[in-house]
């Protein structure tokens, strides 16, 4: 139970630290100096210590249902090693999957009940954004499965002990790197909470303590993410080489999210069924005829 | 006069109208209101198919509107300045929105600020102003000061500043 | 001024550090809000970011002149924003009017309508006056001192009734209705 | 699916200034559109009836706020061609150069803005960084960053010292090395590609129809451009082309305004050289002592190729120390109010602030 907790505690700081380093290196990418590496603190711990406005008991049902999933999924999410696995028979792949997508139910939920039309469009593009990205993604993790015909995640690590997922499968380990570009809301594919279009997307109703609320929740989901992906296809080791890896991931998902435009709606779906569903397919077909690397 | 300009004035003598030359490229035509729509409609066919500025000015004095019409050609870079003048007190014109689609707007904001009709132009909402109750104010007797201190009161001063900086603007004392 | 708690103290501070202006540009100045926000004033920096909506945001920027529909929409805005809640006015024209004191369509006198907390000085104030005024803005937080939304709470029906004095409703009607 | 209202309203931030459209709006298919202007009315026309020639020159930048310099130099050239005035000649090239760097000024502004919308902010930084070294210039010039008042009635205020003529051939220097970069970044960038190309077409037959002017009408094809058809100052003295494109959509706009950079670079670089070194750079018009000087009776129209199109001072004087009137035609009034009413309807809603930014709707000069 304690690495549970473990799990949170870290989620919570790594997360807001690396957010406020993302903004450290858009800053310098726009040739500015950008805020403190400590500024997604002060902004949690402010929109926390204002009055909010409630629509409605869905509003805020809503919100504590998103955060609630979150914080599940991030309990369950082992660290790397086996050590570090909090709950070592339960962190199967689909109930991971299956608490992270009720998070984001509950999120869509809430934000629809605040009534204002701008958060139903939001929310209609966010859900269109899931299934964009999930359909390649699961498309990988069936085939990553049924390579070592295991699902849960902490005997995958070990089994790329020597060789990690990333070398042994190419194709998939870039698909699901673009899918998790699409599930952190990254730059090419930030259409849900895009400002210029839809003033924030499903945020536009959310004031004072909903709005920390939902940054925590957003935290915790980046992190399910990330050490995700970094758990399947890059392997584990120690903790220490985990947030190294964790680190690294991340960066790169920055950077390349500061140069990129939006992708349209259609775009977005056009782009993920067409060459990552494709490789997805192929990477699959490898691993059915065996060809691994 | 660019010659182009001259011979359109040619094909327009029928028209008996008032030129008055501005500029080397600019030329004026004041017309009687009836044949308005005919001339700007030879002028349009004659190459003068941007409608520039539609606007009106008020001639207190003389109790009448003056509607201006700036048309300009993209080919030799000419403009004709067309006005026609209309009674002050009863303001009555015909649209021109089936010429230039644009008009429609213009109409709908000279109605605004001056209070004129344009009959085939039913599209006449406030653009600008929002819930207004005085007269068009673009009018010369509407007196913007007196309405604004009157709807918006400002900050009074010990000393009367803006007085004060009128007096130094005319030079009655240094300032 | 009273006493503040020790946990009203702390909030004072953290909003201090990360406050959120509003993108809304209601007049002239707002010219010189992308220089300073962006590569070469950076008011970033100083935790200051815009955002998109009124709920989420804490400044409220007058840049300028008011218009009397915009001062519609700038009450409601002022009105859906969280508590802790601040006013920017930038230039003469917040203050008494401005270039535009005999103007029929601007209001003379901002805070007969919402209350200000810092006024800018300059006809569009450059980007280090506007950098320059957030910190001294921050400096009222830290303090206590920038109470504009306790002032609004307190003489609520002052203010609503000069508002209808002046505007006479303040009512958005759709375009598409009437 | 039923329609939902949507006020784009003047609070969003995909809007350009304080102006609003009110649409109805079927899943992301706009169904109707409505322009809703005079959040920044003012009334200026009645304002500068109200106001001498002279102290008029304080009020007219403000007309239009991205670039005033336009509005001294439509009223410097209306009351000029009433009061038939030769301004000096050095103060004529002096003009020229303030015209060509607000439009490179206002030229990076909006090619870097376009990344707002898009959601490429790294562009908008860089734009609005390099914009800010032009302000410099005018600040050495002028004195102010944005509202220079510079160009009077007559000629301009103050020389031009060869200090300023250093710093600018620097900054057109510095400028002219960062182009290449926004070319990668915006131009050559795949999706901004996909999110511009052959989006909100607009034909010539419709553009002359809504009475367009500008970038909006050169990227149908034709090039129309008035420093090139009705050349004012000393425009047909230098040689520059005017860039135009065929397919007319929101991307040959957009990259037309930025090929029209290098163009104004050259015509000031000409201008420095041909300029003659004179003191006297501003001729008192008509008569009358200090600032209430008296204009002769009569009537002018002077326009002036923006950056958003053709825009014009009418101004009618009746003999006296006040205009009695002076109607201004803004740039982008067709495409903002006409455009928005009949060619928005069946674009997406992310197409709209795409056509905000790419016709340049600017709410100060549809308002006045």
């Amino acid at each position: 139970m304690i690495k549970a907790l473990f799990n949170l505690v870290l989620a919570f700081f790594l997360v807001l630290s690396l957010e406020g380093i993302a903004r450290k290196i858009v800053a310098r990418v726009q040739r500015r100096i950008g805020p403190p590496w400590y500024q997604n603190f002060i902004d949690v711990f402010k929109a926390l210590s204002k009055h909010p406005f409630s629509n409605g008991w869905v509003f805020d049902f809503g919100v504590l249902m998103a955060l609630g999933g979150s914080v599940a999924t991030a309990m369950l999410m082992p660290l790397g090693s086996l050590k570090w696995t909090p709950f070592p028979n339960t962190d199967n792949f689909f109930v991971i999957t299956y608490l992270f997508t009720v998070g984001a139910l509950g999120m869509a939920m809430g934000m629809v009940g605040s009534g204002n039309p701008w958060a139903s469009i939001g929310i209609s593009r966010a859900l269109t954004q899931m299934l964009g990205y999930e359909l390649p993604f699961l498309v990988v993790m069936a085939s990553v499965i049924f390579n070592y015909k295991t699902a849960s995640i902490h005997q995958l690590i070990t089994f790329q002990g020597e060789k990690w997922n990333l070398f042994s499968m190419p194709l998939g380990a870039i698909v699901a790197f673009i899918s998790l570009i699409g599930m952190m809301g990254k730059k090419p594919f930030d259409i849900a909470i895009a400002p210029a279009e839809i003033a924030s997307g499903p945020m536009v109703e959310l004031s004072g303590k909903y709005l920390g609320l939902l940054q925590i929740m957003h935290d915790f989901s980046l992190f399910v993410e990330i050490s995700l992906f970094v758990n399947v296809f890059l392997g584990g080791g120690s903790l220490g080489w985990f947030l190294v890896k964790f680190v690294t991931v991340w960066v790169v998902a920055v950077l390349i999210s500061s140069v990129l435009p939006r992708f349209r709606i259609e775009q977005m779906l056009k782009f993920y069924w067409g060459v990552p569903l494709g490789l997805a397919f192929l990477n699959a077909l490898f691993v059915v005829l065996g060809l691994t690397l | 006069m660019t010659n182009s300009m001259s011979d359109a004035l040619k094909t327009l003598e029928v028209f008996r109208p008032e030129v008055e030359e501005i500029d080397e490229r600019e030329v004026k035509l004041s017309v009687a209101p009836d044949r308005v729509i005919a001339v700007l409609e030879t002028l349009k066919s004659l190459g003068y198919s941007h409608l520039s500025l539609m606007t009106c000015i008020d001639w207190i004095e003389d109790s009448q509107f003056e509607l201006v019409y700036i048309l300009f050609s993209w080919k030799d870079g000419g403009k004709f300045i067309v006005t026609t003048r209309i009674d002050r007190n009863n303001p009555q014109f015909v649209t021109v929105k089936e010429i230039w689609p644009v008009a429609r707007f213009y109409e709908r904001e000279i109605h605004e600020f001056f209070g004129v009709k344009f009959s085939g132009n039913e599209d006449m909402k406030p653009l600008f102003l929002e819930l207004w109750d005085d007269k068009p104010p673009l009018r010369k007797d509407f007196d913007p000061l007196e309405y604004s201190r009157r709807k918006f009161p400002g900050r009074e001063y010990q000393k009367d500043v803006i007085d004060e900086a009128k007096k130094i603007f005319r030079g009655e004392i240094n300032g | 001024m009273k006493e503040r708690s020790i946990w009203e103290r702390i909030a004072d501070n953290l909003r201090s550090r990360s406050i959120w202006m509003l993108h809304y540009c209601t007049g002239c100045g707002a010219v010189e809000l992308p220089p300073s926000m962006t590569s070469r004033f950076d008011m970033e920096r100083f935790g200051i970011a815009p955002m998109a909506t009124p709920r989420q945001a804490d400044i409220l920027l007058i840049t300028g002149y008011l218009n009397t529909k915009t001062l519609r929409r700038v009450i409601y805005t002022y009105e859906q924003m969280p508590d802790p809640k601040y006013v920017v006015g930038f230039g003469s024209c917040t203050i008494n009017g401005g270039i535009y004191f005999d103007s029929y369509a601007t209001v003379n006198r901002l805070d007969y309508y919402i209350p200000v907390d810092v006024y800018i000085a300059g006809c569009m104030p450059r980007p280090e006056a506007i950098l320059e005024a957030f910190n001294y803005l921050m400096e009222k937080i830290r303090k206590g001192e920038a109470d504009g939304w306790k002032r609004y709470r307190e003489n609520y029906e002052w203010y609503k009734q000069n508002q209808i004095r002046s505007l006479g409703e303040v009512y958005v009607h759709d375009e598409f209705h009437e | 699916m039923g329609e939902t209202k949507l006020f784009f309203g003047p609070n969003h931030p995909g809007m350009h200034g304080n102006f609003s459209v009110h649409m109805y709006v079927e899943g992301d298919i706009v169904k109707k559109a409505r322009p809703v202007p005079g959040f920044l009315h003012r009334g200026f026309e009645k304002l500068m009836e109200r106001r001498y020639w002279y102290s008029n020159i304080s009020l007219i930048p403000r007309i239009c706020v991205p670039e005033p310099d336009i509005n001294e130099i439509c009223y410097a050239m209306a009351i000029e061609k009433i009061a038939k005035v030769e301004v000096p000649e050095r103060a004529q090239w002096i003009r020229m150069i303030v015209l060509e760097l607000a439009r490179i000024a206002n030229h990076i502004w909006t090619v870097g803005g376009i990344g707002g919308p898009l959601g490429l902010y790294t562009a908008s930084h860089w734009g609005v960084a390099d914009r800010d070294r032009i302000l410099d210039i005018f600040e050495a010039l002028s004195g102010a960053r944005v509202y220079h008042m510079y160009i009077i009635p007559g000629g301009v205020r103050k020389n031009m010292t060869p200090k300023i003529e250093e710093m600018i051939w620097k900054t057109l220097d510095y400028i002219e090395s960062r182009l290449p970069d926004y070319e990668n970044l915006i131009f050559k960038n795949r999706i901004v590609h996909s999110r511009l190309r052959g989006r909100l077409i607009l034909t010539r037959e419709q553009a002359v129809e809504m009475g367009v002017t500008g970038v909006g009408l050169r990227a149908t094809g034709v090039e129309y451009d008035i420093r090139k058809v009705d050349p004012y100052l000393f425009y047909d003295r230098v040689e520059f082309e005017v860039p135009t494109a065929t397919d007319g959509d929101a991307f040959s706009r957009v990259y037309l305004k930025f090929k029209e950079i290098p163009q104004s670079i050259k015509i000031i670089r000409q201008a420095l050289e041909k300029m003659p070194q004179a003191d006297r750079v501003n001729v008192p018009i008509g008569r009358g002592n200090g600032l209430r000087r008296i204009v002769p009776k009569g009537m002018a129209y002077a326009h002036v190729e923006s950056t958003r199109g053709e825009y014009g001072f009418f101004v009618v004087s009746d003999g006296k120390n006040k205009p009695y009137r002076v109607a201004v035609r803004g740039a982008s009034y067709p495409q903002g109010l006409y455009g928005i009413e009949k060619y928005l309807p069946g674009t997406r809603i992310e197409d709209v602030p795409i056509w905000l930014a790419t016709m340049d709707v600017c709410a100060p000069e549809i308002d006045r």
